[in-house]
């Protein structure tokens, strides 16, 4: 289909915008694929646009069970940064961060990554030096890095109660530049856009019930729309790997499934430029380009397969806003829902060969895997291809619990809500 | 979420603070291999449904409790008191 | 002049008003009259203005479609300052003397907006076309383009000024909670009340009734509920989200009717209504009728016109043309023309009507057109008339159109239920055909719904289903409700099915069709998302920002369904509707934040020497909830100074730190040791009493969690005690392993953190100042040696002293309750006077242990293991305990783990905590991170700046030099390798 | 004694606060003794009738009931433990000197928490603010007892018994660090009923 551009928008619009093509096509599925991708979030799509984009591998679905982007990537809040401190996340983020610089252009969709920066505050001496390791961390790892001020942070972030009458006085914090948002739907759909337009059947509705098996191997998936037999199958269903993966016979994997909830206010002429995130209030807030401000905090604290939370999260957040921004209390909350997190026992995803051949896992995200599409799908696709991890992804094994080798960036432990 | 602890009667979630699934104990030190500890330290049945847990009453009377929670639906079919009172308390469904 | 305030004539105009109560307000500067009783829109619609605000793409001039929450046109902001308040819905402000309002999203004027072009450019500016452009010629252009379209985006304005009202919270429980007042509503709180139950009733209306609002039936019923103490009345108060097990959050506008709110009172309240049973008596929503340009200033929904006249005496119109599909719309005219207000035409799509709306056209003298349509709105900024054309159900309406004069169109489109807060707590919902419309789904939590949002759109059906679900919901809380016996009501036009219509343009109909007014989504933008593959609901939602406004669709999603559902030649059902999510209508943040704001956003924790600190002159600073003194500065004295001050004093005589943060347990019982032993990686069964040691606790996983020391004061009883950042987590902890792993042990842990001030009194005159104190001990190093605690009075205070020492001197704990604190720390202050005995702060506590090499908060990570930070003598290999069985896995014994080592400075320069070490040598652009420094200080005792770090190989690195690198300052300090121990190694200074 | 300072010193003074006349009223109680006694599953009912002979109350009715009054009161804090208030201040000793580690643990905690009573037509609504409880009558009667928090403070609470101060009053055992940051949330709770702040102890 004709590429999207400014001339094709003035073009379609003198004929009244009818002769539009479909995004994604809506195809039957084959019987066979040489790859199935289960799931059509973020990171599947992102895995099924690579797997063709960088593997020629284009007999490829992905499976979803409802509609594409449904999921975590279309209720995140869309802060993308690379600020990792330990070795076995940093070059992988910083690559997945290279790759939403020039992400808009490569799917000739525009996701609207915005580097607008984001701001952690710190409130305290011992905080500064925390940030101040990480961000030295950060640099030694080439990438870019700053530790403000109090003055620097006003100037940042304009609105910040800035006093000392305030709960947790701000000290100082750790910026990174380079990061900021995109636009959660336009990430899935720009994804989508592109697997399909390489041959990359994308079914929706079809929802994966069990697992083919061959002599130990996985040959193919049973869906609610049939059986799909495929040489090779990937999971990246983020909340849903456990539930999906025991129908493969893992009835016992390194994540617990958490609700996060997350909060749009009424949309406003700018007021927040860049993401700021208060750890002393678990918020991290940004305003969207429609004006909503977008922020979320803590994860509800129990395991949940619900996309909904309760009210304590609700109102500990909403209090975190408005202490961070006292001018933000007359603002209204629009709209609030839930996601399913996979949370992994150390922070840290996971993208490996499963324990039996054919089988290939992706999850372990957490908060964070919205920044991770498109080096997850970019690793998850070449771990695939080549039954082999990519250099980024090495450390992002199931087997580094029992070995003792966590990538921990908070220092919790095997405490997946602390995470 | 309102948890019915068996001292207190039924308080609200903000109360507690979640502990981990209750399915699996402690491997005992003397007999357990690595994969036992590291079955029990860090992997979880994590199901979408019926779902056996601890919870801390730590604003309340800190007592831990055992409590049978739906994963999707959130409602509690019971808790009951973990540990040498367990017996003297009861359970409350 | 199109509205205009109608005479009083009688019942049913304007009883919302009192006429005797004038008030005057401003909107985009001009100054207004209206009554109390006005909310802001009728006001305004009654001086005759029609132009509320500006559309969000478009920039199309808007008025006033509703009188209600669902109003998507008429936002402005509010009030001024630092209590403005954007995007508020004009059409629920309660009007107030002096009240100001300004229109929104508009430049230089609300009446000449420059952005209007954009409508020009209108096919451009189709759904998602910014998914499609803007991504060029760099990769940067985005940011370009962004910084202009955040600009235009966006409605009002917030302000950057503190909000200076309060907010707070309630708890409420109730057996019945009722949400809304009108007949269901009222009648279901009768029925449940009269069992005794415990009843609320909340409406988000100024006043109850709803519907019936003003009406003598609602009055009654309201008058008896007001009488009855087991009743409780929440008007003003919107329930905005069902939460699990019928915890339901709700909104009270406690002062937003007034200027400001009075002395103590709240701006809102925040409440948590806890009900046994809960009855959903919503109401409905009208819905509009899709034509061109029906977005014109003058297009109001009929009920609301029947709203303002009824309540607020105004006149929508002068020529007042009516367009429906069903007879409840009549009941609009049927009070325009008891008013006195002219309508000039209805049109009814249906060919055949009810009596009673026949009899209501006939009495109104209106020209009656059957079987035909409004296929557009004329006009310019306002509608001056209205182009209609026959209309046949299966065809729909006709190009050939007709002229009408009108300055006030009502639509009516039929009813959508406000199935909100069922859909929140309930499955999805159900649709009805002859209602043409979704009714709640089936409950997942005891909830039942009755009148309007169950369906019943008549009155008396409203009231029947009322004291049915207030029976009912009563009685499943196990109380007998007595039967009620319904108001008598004045037969209404039966809320009969409505036609179908949803789209009533023609095939060549011109004008912008809109379906989504605030977010600007045509019905030719739903096409194009069909077209384009967004067919999903969900999809078409996001692609087109449908319902995604502050109304949150509330008029305009199901019409959004039905187009859908036609392009995709499916029933409505089947196309489904959107997620329901809280809140129904948008509540503020202050509100849900309540009372924890600011200052009070979460406690704070003060020892029991806080003010002494205080007032002499400490600087605090946090440590969890805790505020500890930092330093006590002196004159001008940088920070620095006055740690190395204090710091050195400590060295060369004595000072005194406040050590009460620190966690305390109380460990007791017959096996009280035992537990310890398992919980400690040091052995504890031999802990002689009047003894205490140093344990370490590990997590499961074999890294190290926290440290303490803890004092065993009796055969069968401990003090442990706990860092400040753990003292909580590890009582817990305790708590799980006697509950779950051990309940065999008999021992009872207590937190007595709060019991016991603690103040460390160290250097080489402690001994003597202690002795000078404390009468009833004995400090010699015979009677009381080194970790040796005692039991004694400070006058006649008990105190516990313990002989331990964090900062390498001769030191001591002192303890004592911890009302006695600031008494015994000032007594001991006076006993240390001849030494020159200061008091320090946690910046020298940190200088001196850093000296020691004694780790910290830095050190224990949660990365870190024992034997990285030397303390592996410390891990028993004789017993089990918690970690014990994880300890040896392969990543934990790693050679290549760092490892704790001391750094000092080689070139003077200050090492900062933070800092990476790299190779002298190393080259690399960036170098190779070796390690980092975890806690950094100026040693007075070492004359150098000093550290403390992580360093891959390190003990074999000693005497090494490297580089502590900065880069975020660029700063770059050689340092050597040096033993963590840099004072005092033989620790022959505390042993004296 | 008079070395014991209350962390309220100076915050709770007498005054008249807030909006109208007062509807509640708010005092710090000065505490003697306030010792918890922790027993084994199989000595609970030994250890409750000590506790019971020793303060001269009745045992506590219910698992969260209390008996007594502020001269010396048992108050049932989870199974097995107790709270028990006293003028005596050699209470801890004398209740340790009876319970030995056969029979249970003695905790003194008369320093760990302050004591505040909440009285007055409004008490009730002014505690509902941060209480997550049912405090209705019928809910939460006179006597009974419950552990919860306030603004994120444990707080013990107790309604005391009406034919010892009527109706609406409560007492309420504040952890000791926190009580200055309740008391500032309980006075702004308090403003918009209005409250009287009376002398400490006078309660
Ligand atoms: C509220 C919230 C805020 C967040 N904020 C951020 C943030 O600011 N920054 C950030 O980096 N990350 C953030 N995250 C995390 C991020 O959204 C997720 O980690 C990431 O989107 C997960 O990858 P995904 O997109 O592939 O998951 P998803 O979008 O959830 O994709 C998984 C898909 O699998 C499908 N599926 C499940 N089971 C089956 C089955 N049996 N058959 C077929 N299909 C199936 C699901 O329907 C779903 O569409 C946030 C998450 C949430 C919930
Ligand atoms: N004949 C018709 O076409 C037609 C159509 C619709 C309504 N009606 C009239 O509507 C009435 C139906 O009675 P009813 O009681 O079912 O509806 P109602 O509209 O009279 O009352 C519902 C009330 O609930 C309030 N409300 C809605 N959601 C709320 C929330 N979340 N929190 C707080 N308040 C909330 C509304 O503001 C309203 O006051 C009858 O009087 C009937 O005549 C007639
Ligand atoms: C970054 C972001 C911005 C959003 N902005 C809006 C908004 O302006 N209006 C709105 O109604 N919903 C908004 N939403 C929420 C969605 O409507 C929806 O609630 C969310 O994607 C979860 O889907 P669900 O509620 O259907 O489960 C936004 C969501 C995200 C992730
Ligand atoms: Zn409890």
């Amino acid at each position: 289909m004709a590429r999207y551009s400014v001339f094709s928008l003035l073009g379609n619009a003198l004929s009244g915008n009818r002769n539009w093509e479909r995004v994604w096509r809506s195809p039957e599925p084959k019987p066979a694929y040489d790859v199935i991708i289960i799931g059509g979030g973020g990171h599947g799509l992102a895995t099924a646009y690579y797997m063709a984009r960088n593997h020629g591998i284009t007999n490829v679905a992905v499976l979803e069970k409802g509609w594409l982007g449904g999921g975590n990537i279309g209720r995140n809040t869309t802060i993308v940064r690379s600020n990792y401190m330990l070795p076995g996340n940093a070059y992988f983020y910083e690559h997945s961060m290279k790759l939403w610089e020039g992400l808009s252009q490569d799917l000739n969709y525009n996701v609207m990554f915005s580097q607008r920066g984001v701001l952690n505050l710190a409130h305290t001496p011992s905080q500064m030096d925390a940030y101040a390791r990480r961000g030295n961390a950060m640099r030694l790892h080439g990438i870019d890095a700053e530790l403000l001020d109090r003055d620097q942070v006003a100037k940042y972030a304009p609105g910040i109660d800035m006093s000392a009458k305030t709960r947790f006085p701000v000290a100082g914090g750790l910026l990174q530049p380079r990061a900021g948002t995109a636009r959660h739907d336009a990430v899935a759909w720009g994804f989508a856009y592109g697997a399909d337009r390489q041959g990359v059947d994308l079914i929706e509705n079809c929802e994966v019930t069990g697992f083919l098996r061959e002599n130990g191997a996985i040959t193919g998936v049973e869906t609610s729309r049939g059986v799909i037999r495929a040489g090779k199958v990937g999971v990246a269903v983020a909340g849903n790997t456990s539930v999906v993966l025991q129908k493969a016979g893992l009835n016992n994997l390194p994540i617990e499934s958490h609700v996060l909830q997350a909060f749009v206010s009424e949309s406003l002429k700018p007021l927040i430029d860049g993401v700021v995130t208060y750890g002393a209030g678990h918020l991290y807030i940004s305003q969207s380009d429609k004006g909503s401000l977008v922020f979320g905090g803590d994860i509800d604290g129990y395991n949940s397969y619900a996309q909904r939370g309760n009210l304590p999260i609700v109102k500990h957040v909403a209090a975190a806003a408005v202490t961070l921004f006292p001018n933000l209390a007359r603002l209204r909350l629009l709209r609030s829902w839930g996601g399913i997190m996979d949370m992994s026992m150390d922070g840290s995803p996971i993208i490996c060969k499963g324990p039996m051949p054919g089988l290939y896992i992706n999850a372990g995200w957490c908060y964070g895997g919205f920044k991770a599409t498109p080096a997850s799908g970019w690793c998850f696709a070449h771990t695939i291809a080549n039954d082999a991890p990519h250099e980024y992804n090495a450390a992002f094994t199931l087997e580094r619990f029992a070995q003792g080798r966590v990538i921990d960036e908070r220092g919790a432990g095997p405490r997946p809500e602390l995470h | 979420m309102l948890i019915p602890c068996p001292h207190c009667g039924p308080r609200d979630v903000g109360e507690f603070t979640y502990g981990r699934e209750a399915g699996k104990a402690r491997p005992d030190p003397a007999s357990a291999s690595p994969e036992d500890w590291n079955d029990y330290v860090f992997y979880r049945d994590n199901p979408r449904g019926r779902h056996v847990e601890y919870w801390h009453h730590g604003q309340g009377c800190r007592l831990w409790l055992k409590v049978t929670r739906d994963t999707v639906s959130h409602r509690i079919e019971g808790a009951e008191v973990v540990g040498p009172w367990a017996a003297r308390t009861g359970s409350d469904a | 002049m199109s509205g205009y305030r109608l005479p009083q004539s009688g019942l049913g105009v304007g009883q919302a008003i009192d006429r005797g109560k004038p008030l005057s307000f401003t909107f985009d500067g001009k100054r207004y009259q209206g009554f109390a009783g006005d909310t802001l829109a009728s006001a305004l619609l009654a001086s005759g203005v029609d132009l509320f605000g500006r559309s969000f793409k478009y920039h199309r001039p808007r008025g006033l479609i509703s009188a209600g929450v669902e109003e998507p046109n008429a936002l402005v902001t509010l009030r001024s300052g630092a209590r403005a308040e954007p995007n508020t819905r004009a059409t629920v402000v309660e009007l107030f003397d002096g009240l100001e309002a300004v229109s929104q999203n508009r430049w230089p004027s609300l009446g000449f907006d420059v952005m209007a072009v954009n409508g020009l450019a209108g096919p451009i500016l189709s759904a998602g076309f910014y998914y499609k452009t803007f991504m060029g010629p760099t990769r940067k252009a985005w940011m370009f383009y962004e910084h202009f379209i955040r600009k235009a985006a966006g409605l009002g304005a917030g302000t950057t000024l503190a909000d200076p009202d309060r907010y707070e919270e309630m708890n409420a429980f109730c057996d019945v909670l009722v949400v809304g007042a009108g007949a269901a509503g009222l009648m279901a709180a009768l029925a449940a009340a009269r069992s005794g139950a415990r009843v609320i009733l909340a409406d988000e209306q100024a006043a109850p009734g709803g519907a019936l609002r003003g009406d003598a039936v609602a009055s009654d019923l309201l008058a008896e509920l007001a009488a009855l103490e087991n009743v409780t009345l929440l008007p003003r108060t919107t329930v905005y989200g069902y939460y699990d097990d019928n915890t339901l959050g709700a909104v009270e506008r406690v002062a937003d009717h007034l200027a400001v709110p009075s002395e103590g009172q709240p701006r809102e309240r925040h409440w948590t209504i806890r009900a046994r049973r809960v009855v959903l008596a919503t109401g409905a929503i009208e819905r509009p009728i899709v034509f061109g340009d029906n977005d014109k200033p003058g297009v109001m929904l009929a009920d609301a016109g029947r709203i303002y006249v009824q309540h607020y005496g105004v006149a929508p119109g002068e020529q007042v043309a009516l367009f429906t599909n069903n007879d409840g719309a009549y009941r609009s005219v049927a009070a325009l023309s008891a008013a006195g207000a002219k309508v000039t035409a209805i049109i009814d799509a249906r060919r055949t009507i009810g009596a009673q709306a026949q009899a209501i056209a006939q009495a109104s003298g209106a020209e009656l057109l059957l079987g035909h349509a409004v296929t557009r709105a004329l006009g310019g900024q306002r509608i001056s008339g209205i182009a209609v054309a026959p209309f046949d159900p299966a065809r729909g309406a006709s190009d050939t159109a007709r002229q009408i004069a009108a300055d006030c169109l009502l639509v009516s489109g039929g009813w959508t239920p406000t199935l909100h807060l069922a859909s929140q707590a309930g499955g999805a919902a159900r649709w009805d055909d002859t209602l043409t419309a979704f009714l709640p789904g089936a409950p997942t939590q005891p909830w039942r719904a009755a009148g309007a949002c169950n369906g019943a759109l008549g009155t008396a059906a409203a009231l029947a289903e009322g004291a049915r679900a207030g029976t009912e919901a009563a009685e499943s809380c196990g109380l007998a409700a007595p039967a009620v016996t319904l108001p008598k009501i004045a037969d209404e036009p039966l809320a009969d099915a409505p036609l179908p219509v949803w789209d009533a343009r023609p095939p060549h109909g011109k004008g912008k069709a809109f379906v989504d007014l605030q977010h600007d989504v045509t019905a030719s933008d739903v096409s194009l998302a069909h077209r384009e593959g967004f067919r999903s609901v969900e999809h078409l939602k996001r692609y087109t920002t449908l319902g995604m406004a502050t109304d949150q669709g509330k008029t305009s999603n199901v019409i959004g369904l039905a187009l859908m559902a036609r392009e995709r030649q499916l029933s409505i059902p089947e196309v489904g509707t959107t997620r329901f999510r809280p809140p129904y209508t948008p509540v503020s943040l202050g509100a849900l934040a309540g009372q924890a704001r600011g200052g009070h956003f979460r406690p704070t924790r003060r020892t029991p020497m806080h003010d002494w600190h205080i007032a002499n002159g400490a600087e605090m600073i946090e440590a969890g909830l805790w505020l500890r003194p930092r330093i006590y500065a002196q004159g001008s004295e940088t920070v620095e100074q006055a740690y190395v001050r204090e710091a050195r004093q400590v060295r060369e005589s004595v000072g005194m730190v406040d050590v009460s943060t620190l966690g305390k347990i109380d460990v007791q019982g017959p096996d009280a040791a035992e537990f310890l032993n398992r919980v400690y990686s040091n052995g504890f069964l031999k802990l002689p009493e009047g003894k205490a040691r140093y344990g370490l606790m590990l997590r499961e996983d074999g890294f190290l969690w926290d440290d303490g020391t803890t004092w065993r004061l009796s055969d069968t009883q401990f003090l442990m005690t706990t860092t400040t950042a753990n003292a909580a987590p590890v009582l817990t902890q305790l708590e799980f392993l006697l509950a779950a792993v051990w309940p065999e042990l008999k021992v009872a842990v207590t937190s007595v953190t709060e019991q016991w001030a603690g103040m460390a009194v160290s250097g080489p005159k402690s001994r003597a100042v202690l002795a000078a104190a404390l009468s009833d001990i004995d400090v010699s190093n015979e009677a009381l040696p080194f970790m040796g605690v005692r039991k004694g009075s400070l006058d006649g205070m008990p105190v516990l002293v313990a002989r331990l020492s964090f900062s390498g001197e001769l030191a001591y704990e002192v303890y004592c309750g911890a009302h006695h604190g600031e008494a015994v720390w000032t007594r001991l202050l006076a006993a240390g006077k001849p030494f020159g005995m200061i008091p320090y702060g946690v910046e020298a506590l940190g200088t001196l242990r850093i000296e020691k090499g004694h780790v910290a908060g830095p050190e224990l990570d949660g990365r870190t293991t024992a034997a990285d930070l030397g303390l592996g003598g410390m891990v028993s290999s004789k017993k089990t305990f918690i970690g014990s069985s994880m300890l040896d896995r392969e990543g934990l014994t790693d050679p290549r783990r760092l490892k704790l080592v001391g750094l000092v400075s080689a070139d003077g320069g200050k090492i900062r905590a933070g800092a990476h070490l790299v190779a002298a040598d190393d080259k690399g652009q960036p170098p190779k991170s070796l390690g980092h420094v975890t806690s950094t200080t100026y040693s007075p005792a070492l004359e150098k700046y000093i550290a403390l770090g992580l360093l891959e190989d390190g003990p074999q690195r000693i005497g090494e030099k490297l580089v502590a690198t900065y880069p975020l300052k660029n700063i770059d300090v050689a340092v050597e390798v040096v033993s963590s121990h840099f004072f005092d190694p033989d620790g022959s200074r505390m042993h004296v | 004694m008079s070395d014991a300072i209350s962390p309220l010193k100076g915050h709770a003074e007498p005054c008249t606060a807030g909006r109208g006349a007062p509807g509640v009223e708010l005092a710090e109680r000065a505490l003697v003794s306030l010792v918890q006694v922790a027993a084994w599953p199989d000595t609970a009912e030994q250890v409750e009738g000590i506790v019971a002979s020793l303060t001269g109350c009745a045992p506590p009715q219910g698992p969260s009931g209390s008996s007594g009054d502020a001269e010396g009161a048992i108050l049932a804090i989870a199974p097995g433990r107790w709270l028990v208030e006293s003028r005596d201040p050699r209470l801890a000793q004398r209740l340790a000197g009876q319970i030995g580690p056969d029979l249970g643990a003695v905790t003194d905690l008369s320093h760990a928490r302050v004591a505040i009573r909440v009285s007055g037509p409004k008490a009730t609504w002014v505690l509902a603010k941060g209480l997550a409880l049912d405090l209705h009558p019928t809910a939460f009667p006179p006597l009974k007892v419950a552990q919860s928090a306030i603004h994120e403070v444990g707080v013990i609470l107790r309604r005391v018994s009406p034919d010892n101060l009527g109706g609406e009053s409560f007492d309420l055992y504040v952890y000791r660090g926190f009580a200055l940051s309740f008391w500032d949330w309980l006075t702004e709770a308090a403003a918009e009923t209005g409250y009287r702040v009376s002398r400490p102890g006078s309660a």
